[in-house]
């Protein structure tokens, strides 16, 4: 099993040179910590930043400078400021490679749902359907189950969804699974020490496993 | 050029009746214009609406605001951090539209730049499209959304001219240009105002065009939500 | 009768203080030399500049600086450059006060042509288009007959048209003249020297003409 | 950071094949590629379609492409001062579809932004307006105009950086930062290169995410159409 940085880890691995990423808040923003020497990216912040560096000292934390969590941050040589309308066109118009984000639910369609629970909860959507909605590329961290031992990744959202079909992968905590054009959680990869047998268990949608499963390398 | 320059907040929003639609930038508490909403809660306005991409947090920004019962209505696309408009929504006691941030980003800059409606793959599938008309381009779905406009827009600079030309710091930019656009009146309040002439043409990221009032603001509190550090 | 420069002058009394203005090509160039002194007005260059100040000297002339007629010009303290998406957004959106261009024809509705004579001449409308299906006032400066003697002022276009019931004021080298919501030119002055029988001889769409005509105060 | 440099204009060009979709930037010939466009002459590729609010004149800018007959389709708002740019338009040798001025703005905006159509006012009642959807908004007529997108975009700034990043100067900005962010492949020459880190990120007019490669041209001639001075 992968704690938020083991998940964050393997999500790195995926990234390639060359690439413009948007990471969402939360274990996505941890994927920045583990990017490989010699991999250049530019990171985008949604709410206005191309290029977002390490956290700040101390003493170089600036009120005017956040990213898309609220969290103080730097620019790194080379980056660029601009308005929320500047940066969903970047987003809308496919410039951004590739989106890593957290969610509540995704079905095995690819339908991922990270906004709302009736009744109880209301984070609201954020920049999440715009990025859903446009990006090329999709990942998604997430935990393969919830506390109580529901599972996560299901035949259909039970939660208002974010966005229909659009899910490319998901890194979990048990696994990296691929999400088929027909439909569908194919099994890519074991996190250590996890069997098939835990990851079917904890798998509500259809799950595809062929042929034997190497386990992740970290 | 023109002159646009009043004295303070209050005199900046003296005319603000209940029940007006207001926008007001700001992404969390990065940019936001604080002394207008000092002067807002002093004034005690009521039966606004608000169009803020977030509403603050429970004792600072708008959620002041949500406090003293000001606001009727807030369009937002995240709720998050705040504990008291989360109840507020829930209990029904706030009227709220959530929208896509990309969505309400681009219906402002259209109420600004005089289109009327425009198709975006945002929301597609999800409730947020009910009751919209959809239409495919090349294969893809999108919905049609429209303009958004304000009786007065309420915007955060950094620097100021008289004649209304605005210059924002960093990422508390975001809402703030778009929204300067689409007011019927726009109010700027700037951390400094410079003379005419000050600011170069060319690196101006709000022409005074779109501004009516503008002036210098003070005692800046620009708190932090999540003020993160690396130790070493 | 009035030369460009008389045309001019008398558009420039049209001009409020505080307002923003788009100056076409020709006539309404000439517009800004006669502006009055203490009124204050920002004027909007479509190619991206507010705040157009007189042409350069000499030595200031920069290739990088032009209005929209390809004039070298210089900006005033305060001005604001833009890119073109911007610059219509500012026209289409209501911003500009006022708008100044010259016209091939003017129906009795308000509908404008100048941007085409099938088979002979091809300008392109530039940001004619945009310009009269936005601003909320329009004045037009324009001959009121052609060199051969044919009336300019019509009952309806004979040209492809720019913009539909859009213009509100004509200000010509015998008259100025207000197009009337219902249709109509309504006689308001006379250039110095010109009868309200030569304007009438002069104009084929219907001119309505009430009462005593002033002449022009220039 | 993503390194975009390239040696010269004819790198930059070399993959450009007949028949491709080009957006120029430049409005008559103030901020124009003349780099490129001088390597597009010299390479001979044939049957384009240029996109470029004008054609240049007869012997600058895109006019000589023109002259070379390398331009089957031109998409313009405005062919004034180009006697053969309008002579091939009226005799029918040239393809040329006029669009007004903001609307063709606005569509490559579009293009860049992914906002397959939006609503405008411009053009309704005219031949612009031929086979086009019009729908009333408040009570008046807009038309609906679909996005532009190029196979290369080549634009002209005044500084640029290693990873991209833009400045433009006076108005030589004009078309430029739209198309910049509408071709599959955006072409930036320079007349400065500076490297990364000397350009501040709060004024940088287009951000390097839009931009494939950079090179600083050479021997601008920034030709003026009217030199108009004040005599005093």
């Amino acid at each position: 099993m992968l704690d938020k940085n083991g998940i964050a880890k393997r999500i790195a691995q995926e990234v390639r040179d060359g690439m413009y990423i948007n990471l969402g808040i939360g274990i996505p923003t941890l994927v920045a910590n583990y990017i490989p020497e010699g991999i250049n990216v530019v990171l985008q912040s949604e709410n206005g930043l191309l290029g977002i560096g390490p956290f700040p000292k101390e003493e170089e934390v600036d009120a005017d400078l956040i990213n898309a969590g609220k969290q103080t941050v730097t620019m790194r040589p080379g980056s660029a400021l601009f308005s929320s309308a500047e940066s969903f066109a970047m987003i809308r118009g496919g410039h951004v490679h590739l989106t890593i984000l957290g969610a509540m639910e995704v079905s095995e369609q690819g339908d991922i749902a990270n906004w709302k629970i009736p009744g109880k909860m209301v984070k609201g959507m954020g920049g999440a359907m715009d990025l859903v909605a446009s990006a090329e590329n999709i990942i998604v961290a997430m935990q393969h189950s919830s506390k109580d031992g529901q599972s996560k990744l299901l035949k259909k959202c039970s939660l208002p969804i974010t966005g229909i079909k659009c899910v490319k992968k998901i890194v979990s905590d048990l696994a990296v699974l691929e999400v088929m054009p027909q439909g569908g959680f194919k099994l890519l990869e074991r996190a250590p020490g996890v069997s098939v047998d835990q990851i079917k268990n904890a798998t509500e949608g259809s799950l595809l496993v062929e042929g034997e499963i190497p386990e992740m390398k970290l | 050029m023109i002159n646009k320059v009043v004295k303070n907040a209050q005199e900046a929003v003296h005319d603000i009746p209940d029940n007006a639609v207001l926008m007001l930038g700001g992404f969390g508490l990065c940019g936001i214009p604080e002394n207008c909403i000092s002067a807002l809660l002093k004034k005690g306005v009521k039966g606004l609406t608000c169009i803020s991409n977030n509403a603050g947090v429970d004792d600072f920004g708008i959620g002041l605001m949500l406090k003293t019962r000001q606001v009727r209505k807030m369009i937002s696309s995240y709720v998050g951090e705040n504990a008291e408009f989360e109840r507020q929504l829930l209990s029904g006691e706030l009227e709220v539209e959530l929208i896509p941030q990309g969505t309400l980003a681009e219906r402002i800059r259209a109420g600004g730049a005089g289109i009327p409606a425009f198709f975006t793959p945002a929301g597609v599938g999800t409730e947020v499209a009910e009751g919209k008309e959809t239409r495919v381009f090349d294969g893809k779905t999108y919905l049609m959304e429209s303009w958004l406009k304000a009786d007065f827009a309420i915007v955060k600079a950094w620097k100021g001219d008289t004649a209304g030309n605005l210059i924002y710091k960093g990422t508390a930019r975001n809402f703030n240009p778009m929204m300067a656009t689409a007011g019927k009146i726009t109010i700027a309040e700037v951390e400094e105002l410079v003379p005419l002439g000050s600011l170069d043409p060319n690196e101006i990221h709000t022409p005074g065009i779109y501004v009516q009032r503008i002036f210098q603001g003070n005692a800046y509190e620009k708190r932090i939500e999540q003020r993160t550090v690396t130790r070493i």
